[in-house]
C-alpha cells in the first residue's frame, strides 16, 4: 500500500490548474444542480442511488489522480499544497464534486487521521476514504448533550487489549449508509469533564450497534441514533492518547468548522457553489408566482440576493484571512453564523413570496415546498454546532472576550448536575 | 386570551378546554394525521353541540353567543383549538354561519345554517386563489354568468380549508354587477376537488376547480355587487380566529420550551441559567402577551362592528403571524436537534402558526391594508 | 396642615367619574400635542415657560379637588382608590395633563415617601407636590454605575445629627429646573453592596452641590450630572434605616417602571395618551412627502401603526394583569421593553420614509427631525432603565428563570472589581 | 477593506490615514462642527495631493490609480475617511472627475477636471430631488431646455452635497431628448443655494434652486438622452464610496465599544463577560465582516466594469446601511446614557452612517433595485 515515488520538483499550481480542467472537462459530469443533504425527503433507494454515484464519481476522481490534494503521497494523496487544492477547487466549478463523501468523510474525519492517527491506522483507514469506499461518520453528540459536546456519557471501559462501549449517539446523518464512526467517548468519569474522553474508530456495522432512524419534520430520515451495547473495539483503533481526547475534539471541532466555512483543505469544490450560479430560486418564485412586476416582490428578492451575497464576500473573506493569518482559526464561525442567519431570512422571504398558496400545496407547483420547508428553517441554526455556539467562540475566540463561568470546570465529571436536582 | 371573563365565559372556555383535552390529546392529532379528512365527523358534532358553530349566529336564528360578544367568544375556542392544535373546520364553518345570519335567505337560514350549528353539516369559504390572484378578496378571478335565474361559475380557488370535507361551499365570485357570493354544493356537476399537501398535520384544504357549475337563485347569498360589507366581515372573523389560534398555539409552544430550558443542562447548568437564553424568553414573553392583547382588543373591537375593526383586526394578524412564527422558530432552535424531529412535539404548533400566518393574508399584506386604511381615515 | 376632615362614606368611581368629566370641561385646557420630554432641542427659558404652565396645571388640579387620587387626605391628597384614579385617567384623554410633574416626583419619589417616610416627612414633602411647588428628581445613577444602580460610590459619613455627603449623580433629568432630589447614598462600604446603602432627601440648589448640564446627541440640554462636595444632610432626611436603603430601592425601582408602564396608581392620564389620537405622524409623513399612493410606504405606515398598538394592547394587557393579581408586580417590565423595542423600529421606519432628504433638511420640511431623531433612538431603550435590565427582570422576576450568577454578592463592597486589574 | 493589498496600495492607505490622523483628529472634527463649509480648503487641497481625486482618472488626463484598480484604491481612501469620519467631498469630487474623464469634453478635461484632481476646485453632483422624487435618477424633475446653442435649467435639487462649497455643480435633468447632465457655475446667475442642517457634524448639503438658469452648449456633459451609462458608474462610484466609508466608520466604532466592554464593571464583572452582550457582540463581528466582504466585492466589480457591478454595488450599499446602522446603534445602547451624549463620540459614526444610509437609495430602494436587476437577468 506504500507509495515509494516522491516526485523530485512540486507540480506548479498553475500546470495542475490547467491539467485539472482538461482533465474534469474530459472525464466528468457537469452539474446543473448539486444535490443539497436533507433539503428533499427521498427514498432511500433514490438515497442509495445518490450515495453509490458519490462513491463511484470520488473514485473516478482518485483514478484520475485528483483526490486527496493535500493528503501525503504515502496515504493514497498527491502530496501538494492548499494552493493547489483552491485551484482544484475553482476548476471543478459546475461538475457534480462528491460532496457528500468530502464531509464529514475527508472533513473532520480523514484531518482528524492524519493529525492524531497512528502511522497504522493511516495507511489502513485513508486510502478507502480516497478511493470511495469508505464514509465516515461522527459519532459525537449525544441525545443528553446539546452543544456541550465533552459531556459524553458513553462510555469505554478497558479489558486488556480491547475497550467495551455502552451509551448512545445521536444526529449522525446518514449513518445507514456509512462504514465508520469516529467516536468521542468517555473513559475517565473521576476526572473533569474534558479530561476524561478518549476517541475511536468504530465500524458502524457491526452486532452491538443497533441504529434508529429519526424522522425528521420534513420526513426525511437521514439522521441516526446508535445505541451500543457492549460493543468490542480493539485498542489499536484508539486515537490519541487515554483520557486526552479533547485534545483530539479540538481539533476535530475545528476542522468541522473550517469544512462548514469553506476553509478545509481536504475539501474539493466549494459548498454550494452549483447552486447560486444555475438559478435564481427567488426570481424562479416571483415568475412562476406572477409577480415579476410586483415592487414588493422585487424587494424581497432583492434583499434574498443580498444576504447570498453577503454570505459568499464573508466566506471568502475569512478563508483569505485565516490564509492570511489576519484572523485566527476559530474565525470560521462568523461564516457558520452568517450561513445560517442569511438562510433563515432567506427561507422566510421565499415563505411570503409564496403567500397562501404555500400552506397547501401539489407536487408541481412551484412553490411546492416553501411552507414545508419553513418548517425545517431552523436546522440551519443546529447542524453542524448551533449558533450559539458560534457566537461563543466569536466573542470568545475572537474577539476573546471573557470565557462563561461554567460549574462543571474543575469538578469531577460524576459530579457536574447532568439534570434539575432530585431528577 | 381575556385576562378577565365572566363566569359564563369561563365555564363555555373550560368545558371546550376539556373537551380537546380528552377527545384530541397529542397522540391523537399525531393518529388524524393518516386521517383523510383530519377530524371524525363525531367530534365536530360534539364540538358544534358545545356551541362552536353558535356564537355568530343571534338567538332568533338558533345560535347565541356567551357573553352578547359572539366574536369575543369564538377567541376562546379558538384559543383553545391553538393550544391543543385542534382539528375541525372552524374557521370556515363560523365565516359561513355568520354571513348565513347577516344575509342568508330565509331558506338558507333555516336549512343550511341550522345545520352548520348543529355540526350536521359543514361548510367552507372559497376565496383565495392562485397567485398572483391570492390577495384578500381585491382581485378576484372567478366568475359567476348570469344564467337565466340562476349563475354559472368557472374558475379555480385554492387553497379551500376543508374543501374536500365542505357540504357546501360559499364562493366569492366576480359578476357583471360586482363581486357575489354563492352556495355551491361539493358534489355538484362542475366542482372537481383535489386535497392538497397541507402544512398543518390536520387542517386540509383543497384546490377547487369549478367548471361551469350552474346554480340556481336560491344559492345567491346578498346581492351581487353589494357584499362589500359581508366579505369584510368574514374576512375579521376569519382574522380573529387566526390571531386567537396563533396565540394559543405559541402559549402551548412557549410553555413547553421554559419547561425545557428548566430541565435540560448543558455545561453542568440548566439552559434557563444562560443570560442570552433568558434575553430570548424575555422577548418571546414580550410577544406573546403582546399578541394577547391584540387578539383580544381585535375580537373587541369586531365585537362592537366598530370603525377600527379592520385596523384592529389586521394588527392582530399581522403582528401574531410575524413574531409568533419567530417564537416558535426560536423554541426549535432552543430544542436544538430534537427540535427538528417529527418525534418532537413543537413543530405541530409551528405548523398551525404557519397556516394561520399565510392564509388570509400574509404579516405584508396586513401592514399594507392598515396603511392603506389609516391614509384613507385621514384623508 | 394636617386635614382631619375625612369622608363618612367615598363617593363612588362613576360619580367621581362624571363630576371629573364635568370639572374638567369646565377648568381644563385641552391638548392636542402632549409635551413629550428630550424630544425636541428647545430653549430654557422656553423649557422654564413649560414647566412653569405644568407647575400652575398641577395647582388648578389641586385646587379643584383632582390632584392625589391615591393619596391619604391628611397629605393633601382624595384617599380614593386606584379605581377612581383610572376613571380620571380615562376622562382626561385629551386634556394637557401636566406628565413632566408627575414622573418623577409623584413616580417613584412620593410613592416612595408615602412608603418609607415618617409622619413628619410626608406632611411636609407631600402636600406641595401635589401643589406643584415642590419637583422632585431622581439621585440615582452614578457616572460609574450604570444598570447597576446598587453599586452607589456617593458615600454619606456620619457626624452627629447629620451626613456629609460627597461624590456624583448623574442622568437626573432637568435637575436644574427642580427642587429636591431622592438620593441613594452608600454608607458602609465594608458589607455586600446591597446591605450598606441608605437614601436621603437632598435640596437641589444648595451650596456644595455643582450643576452640570449634559449636552444630548440632538442638543437638548435636559439631563444634569450634580457633583457634591461635603453637602450636609439633617439625619431626619434619611428616608427608611441606616444602611437598608436597597429595600427602599427595590420598591422605589417597582414604582419607576409601574410609572413608565402605565399602570401606577399615582399617574394621572396615560403617557403617550394624546398622541396618538391627534394624529397619525407615519400618515402625516407620507402624504407630506407625496407617498400616500406608494405600496410600499402604506407597508410601513402599517406596520408602525401595528406597533403603536401592540405597545397599547400589551401595556393595558400588564396593567390589567397586575390589577387582578394574575401576573407579578414586575411584569411592569414588558410593557418598558416594548415602549422601547416599538419606538426604535417605528423611528427606523420614519428615517426610511423621509429618505435621502432627512440626511440635510430646513425647518420647515415634514422631515425635518427625522434624521436627528434617528440619533437618538437607543435613548428609548436606556434611559428609565435600560431594555438589558428589564430583560433581566422579565427572564428572573417574571419567569423565574435563575438568577444571573455575580462575583459581588456576599463580598464587602469595598472589594469588589469595579474596572479592569490593575486599573 | 481588502486583506490583500499590493505595497502600493499599504503605502498610499498609509499615508492618507496618517495625513486623516494628524489634520483631523477628532478634537478637530468637532470643530469643524462651526465651521461653514465643514472643511477647510487647504486640507482638501493637500488631500488632492495625495491622489483623492485622482484615482478614477487614466494616467493620460492626468490621474491615475495606484493598483490598476481606481474604484478599489478609492475604497481604501473611503474607509480611512469613514475611520476619522473626515471631511471634504471625496464623494462628489470623485464622482464628477469619473464621469468629465469618461465623457467629459476637451474643454472640461483640461480645465475643471485638473482642477479637480489639483483640489483647486470642487465640484458635486445634483441629483436627487425633494420627496416623492427623490429616486435612483427614475424620476427626474428638474427640466432643462435647449435654447439656442444652450439650455435653461429650472426646478429644485436637494440635498447636495457640498452644495454651497462647490464651484460647480454636475447637474442632472430632463430635457426633451431625455436625461442630460450640465455642469453649472454655483455662483450663476438664477442659482440660489440654501445650506441645510446636516445629521453629519462635517459633511455639509444644500438645496439648490435653477430658476430659468441659462448654461451654454459647453456646459453640457456628455448627449442628453445618452448619459445612461454615465448616470449609472456615478451611482456606483457614489455607493462604492459609500460602503467603505460607512464600513469605516463601523470599524472605529466597533472597536470604541468593545474597549468599553472590556474596561466598563457592572456588578462587579466587565461588561464584556455577560453572555448576552457577548452575543450581540458576535453579530455585530459577523456584520461587519460581511460589509467588509461586501464593500470590497463592490469595489473589485466596478473596477472590473462587469455585468454584476451594479447588483454588486447595490448589495453592499444596503447591507452595510441596514446592518452597519443598527450595528452603531447597538454600540449607543451598550454605551448606555453616555452614548446618547454629545461629549461621546460614538454618534459621530453613527452620523456618518446614517447620511451614507440615506443618500443614493435607501437600503429598500437597494433591494428592489437588486430585484428587478436580477428579474431582468433572468429574463
Amino acid at each position: 500500500m506504500t507509495t515509494t515515488t516522491t516526485s523530485t520538483s512540486v507540480e506548479s499550481v498553475e500546470e495542475f490548474r490547467l491539467r485539472a480542467r482538461e482533465w474534469l472537462k474530459e472525464n466528468f459530469p457537469r452539474s446543473e444542480n448539486v444535490h443539497l443533504p436533507l433539503r428533499a425527503a427521498v427514498s432511500d433507494e433514490a438515497e442509495l442511488a445518490a450515495i453509490q454515484r458519490q462513491r463511484d464519481l470520488q473514485r473516478l476522481l482518485f483514478d484520475g489522480g485528483f483526490a486527496g490534494v493535500c493528503v501525503p503521497t504515502e496515504y493514497g494523496g498527491l502530496g501538494l499544497t492548499p494552493d493547489h487544492q483552491r485551484a482544484l477547487n475553482e476548476e471543478s466549478a459546475g461538475y457534480e464534486i462528491p460532496f457528500l463523501i468530502q464531509v464529514p468523510t475527508f472533513v473532520p474525519c480523514m484531518a482528524v487521521l492524519l493529525e492524531f492517527g497512528t502511522e497504522e491506522q493511516k495507511l489502513e483507514y485513508i486510502p478507502p476514504m480516497l478511493k470511495g469506499e469508505a464514509i465516515w461518520m461522527q459519532f459525537l453528540s449525544e441525545p443528553s448533550g446539546g452543544s456541550d459536546v465533552a459531556a459524553a456519557l458513553t462510555t469505554a471501559v478497558r479489558d486488556g487489549d480491547e475497550w467495551i462501549v455502552n451509551g448512545s449517539k445521536v444526529w449522525t446523518t446518514g449513518a445507514w449508509f456509512s462504514d465508520y464512526g469516529l467516536c468521542l467517548l468517555r473513559t475517565n468519569w473521576d476526572v473533569p469533564k474534558h479530561r476524561g474522553l478518549s476517541v475511536f474508530i468504530i465500524p458502524i456495522h457491526q452486532e452491538g450497534i443497533e441504529l434508529h432512524r429519526i424522522e425528521m419534520i420534513n420526513g426525511s430520515k437521514e439522521f441516526c441514533q446508535e445505541f451500543m451495547t457492549d460493543v468490542r473495539v480493539p485498542d489499536s483503533d484508539r486515537v490519541g492518547e487515554v483520557d486526552q481526547g479533547w485534545t483530539v475534539g479540538t481539533r476535530w471541532m475545528f476542522h468541522e468548522k473550517n469544512a462548514m466555512g469553506g476553509g478545509s483543505p481536504f475539501v474539493t469544490g466549494t459548498l454550494h457553489s452549483g447552486v447560486q450560479e444555475s438559478h435564481d430560486p427567488y426570481v424562479d418564485l416571483v415568475r412562476a408566482t406572477g409577480r415579476a412586476d410586483d415592487p414588493h416582490a422585487q424587494e424581497l428578492v432583492g434583499e434574498a440576493h443580498m444576504l447570498g451575497l453577503a454570505r459568499s464576500a464573508l466566506s471568502a473573506r475569512i478563508s483569505t484571512g485565516m490564509r492570511t493569518g489576519q484572523m485566527p482559526d476559530n474565525s470560521a464561525a462568523i461564516a457558520r453564523l452568517i450561513s445560517a442567519v442569511a438562510f433563515q431570512r432567506q427561507n422566510t422571504i421565499s415563505l411570503d413570496l409564496a403567500g397562501a398558496n404555500a400552506a397547501a400545496t401539489l407536487p408541481g407547483d412551484p412553490w411546492a415546498e416553501k411552507g414545508f420547508s419553513f418548517l425545517e428553517r431552523q436546522s440551519s441554526g443546529i447542524g453542524g454546532g448551533t449558533t450559539e455556539m458560534a457566537r461563543n467562540n466569536i466573542s470568545e475566540k475572537v474577539l476573546k472576550m471573557p470565557r462563561e463561568m461554567t460549574h462543571d470546570k474543575n469538578m469531577p465529571f460524576r459530579d457536574v448536575p447532568k439534570g434539575p436536582p432530585g431528577n | 386570551m381575556e385576562l378577565v371573563l365572566t363566569d359564563d365565559q369561563e365555564f363555555f372556555r373550560d368545558t371546550t378546554r376539556k373537551f380537546l383535552g380528552s377527545e384530541c390529546p397529542i397522540p391523537k392529532v399525531r393518529e388524524l394525521r393518516d386521517n383523510e379528512a383530519g377530524f371524525e365527523a363525531d367530534y365536530w358534532r360534539q364540538g358544534a353541540e358545545l356551541g362552536w358553530v353558535s356564537l355568530l349566529v343571534p338567538e332568533e336564528l338558533g345560535g347565541g353567543s356567551v357573553s352578547g360578544n359572539g366574536p369575543s367568544d369564538l377567541a376562546l375556542v379558538a384559543h383553545a383549538f391553538g393550544f391543543h392544535v385542534a382539528p375541525g373546520p372552524l374557521i370556515p364553518c363560523n365565516v359561513v354561519a355568520s354571513t348565513l345570519a347577516r344575509s342568508g335567505s330565509e331558506e338558507q337560514q333555516s336549512g343550511l345554517l341550522q345545520d352548520l350549528i348543529s355540526g350536521a353539516q359543514v361548510a367552507t369559504w372559497a376565496l383565495t386563489e392562485l397567485p398572483p390572484h391570492d390577495a384578500l378578496g381585491d382581485d378576484v378571478t372567478v366568475r359567476a354568468e348570469a344564467d337565466g335565474d340562476g349563475y354559472v361559475l368557472s374558475g379555480v380557488k385554492s387553497p379551500v380549508e376543508a374543501g374536500a370535507e365542505a357540504d357546501q361551499l360559499l364562493v366569492t365570485a366576480t359578476t357583471d354587477a360586482g363581486i357575489g357570493q354563492f352556495l355551491v354544493p361539493r358534489d355538484a356537476d362542475g366542482v372537481t376537488v383535489t386535497p392538497l399537501r397541507s402544512v398543518d398535520l390536520v387542517r386540509r384544504y383543497a384546490r377547487i376547480e369549478f367548471d361551469g357549475v350552474r346554480v340556481p337563485a336560491s344559492a345567491v347569498v346578498g346581492t351581487p355587487g353589494q357584499v362589500a360589507d359581508d366579505l369584510e366581515h368574514q374576512l375579521q372573523i376569519a382574522a380573529v380566529v387566526q390571531s386567537a389560534e396563533m396565540v394559543g398555539a405559541a402559549d402551548a409552544g412557549f410553555d413547553i420550551t421554559l419547561d425545557w430550558a428548566f430541565s435540560r443542562y448543558s455545561f453542568g447548568r440548566p439552559l434557563a441559567s444562560f443570560q442570552e437564553i433568558k434575553h430570548r424568553f424575555a422577548d418571546m414573553k414580550m410577544w406573546l402577551e403582546a399578541s394577547h392583547g391584540l387578539a383580544d382588543s381585535a375580537a373587541r373591537h369586531v365585537s362592537r362592528a366598530d370603525a377600527d375593526a379592520a385596523i384592529a383586526v389586521s394588527a392582530a394578524k399581522a403582528y401574531a403571524g410575524q413574531y409568533l412564527a419567530e417564537l416558535l422558530q426560536d423554541c426549535v432552535q432552543l430544542h436544538g436537534g430534537i427540535g427538528v424531529t417529527y418525534e418532537h412535539d413543537i413543530h405541530l404548533y409551528l405548523r398551525r402558526i404557519t397556516v394561520d400566518r399565510l392564509t388570509y393574508g400574509t404579516p405584508a399584506d396586513h401592514h399594507r391594508r392598515i396603511g392603506e386604511l389609516r391614509i384613507a381615515q385621514a384623508a
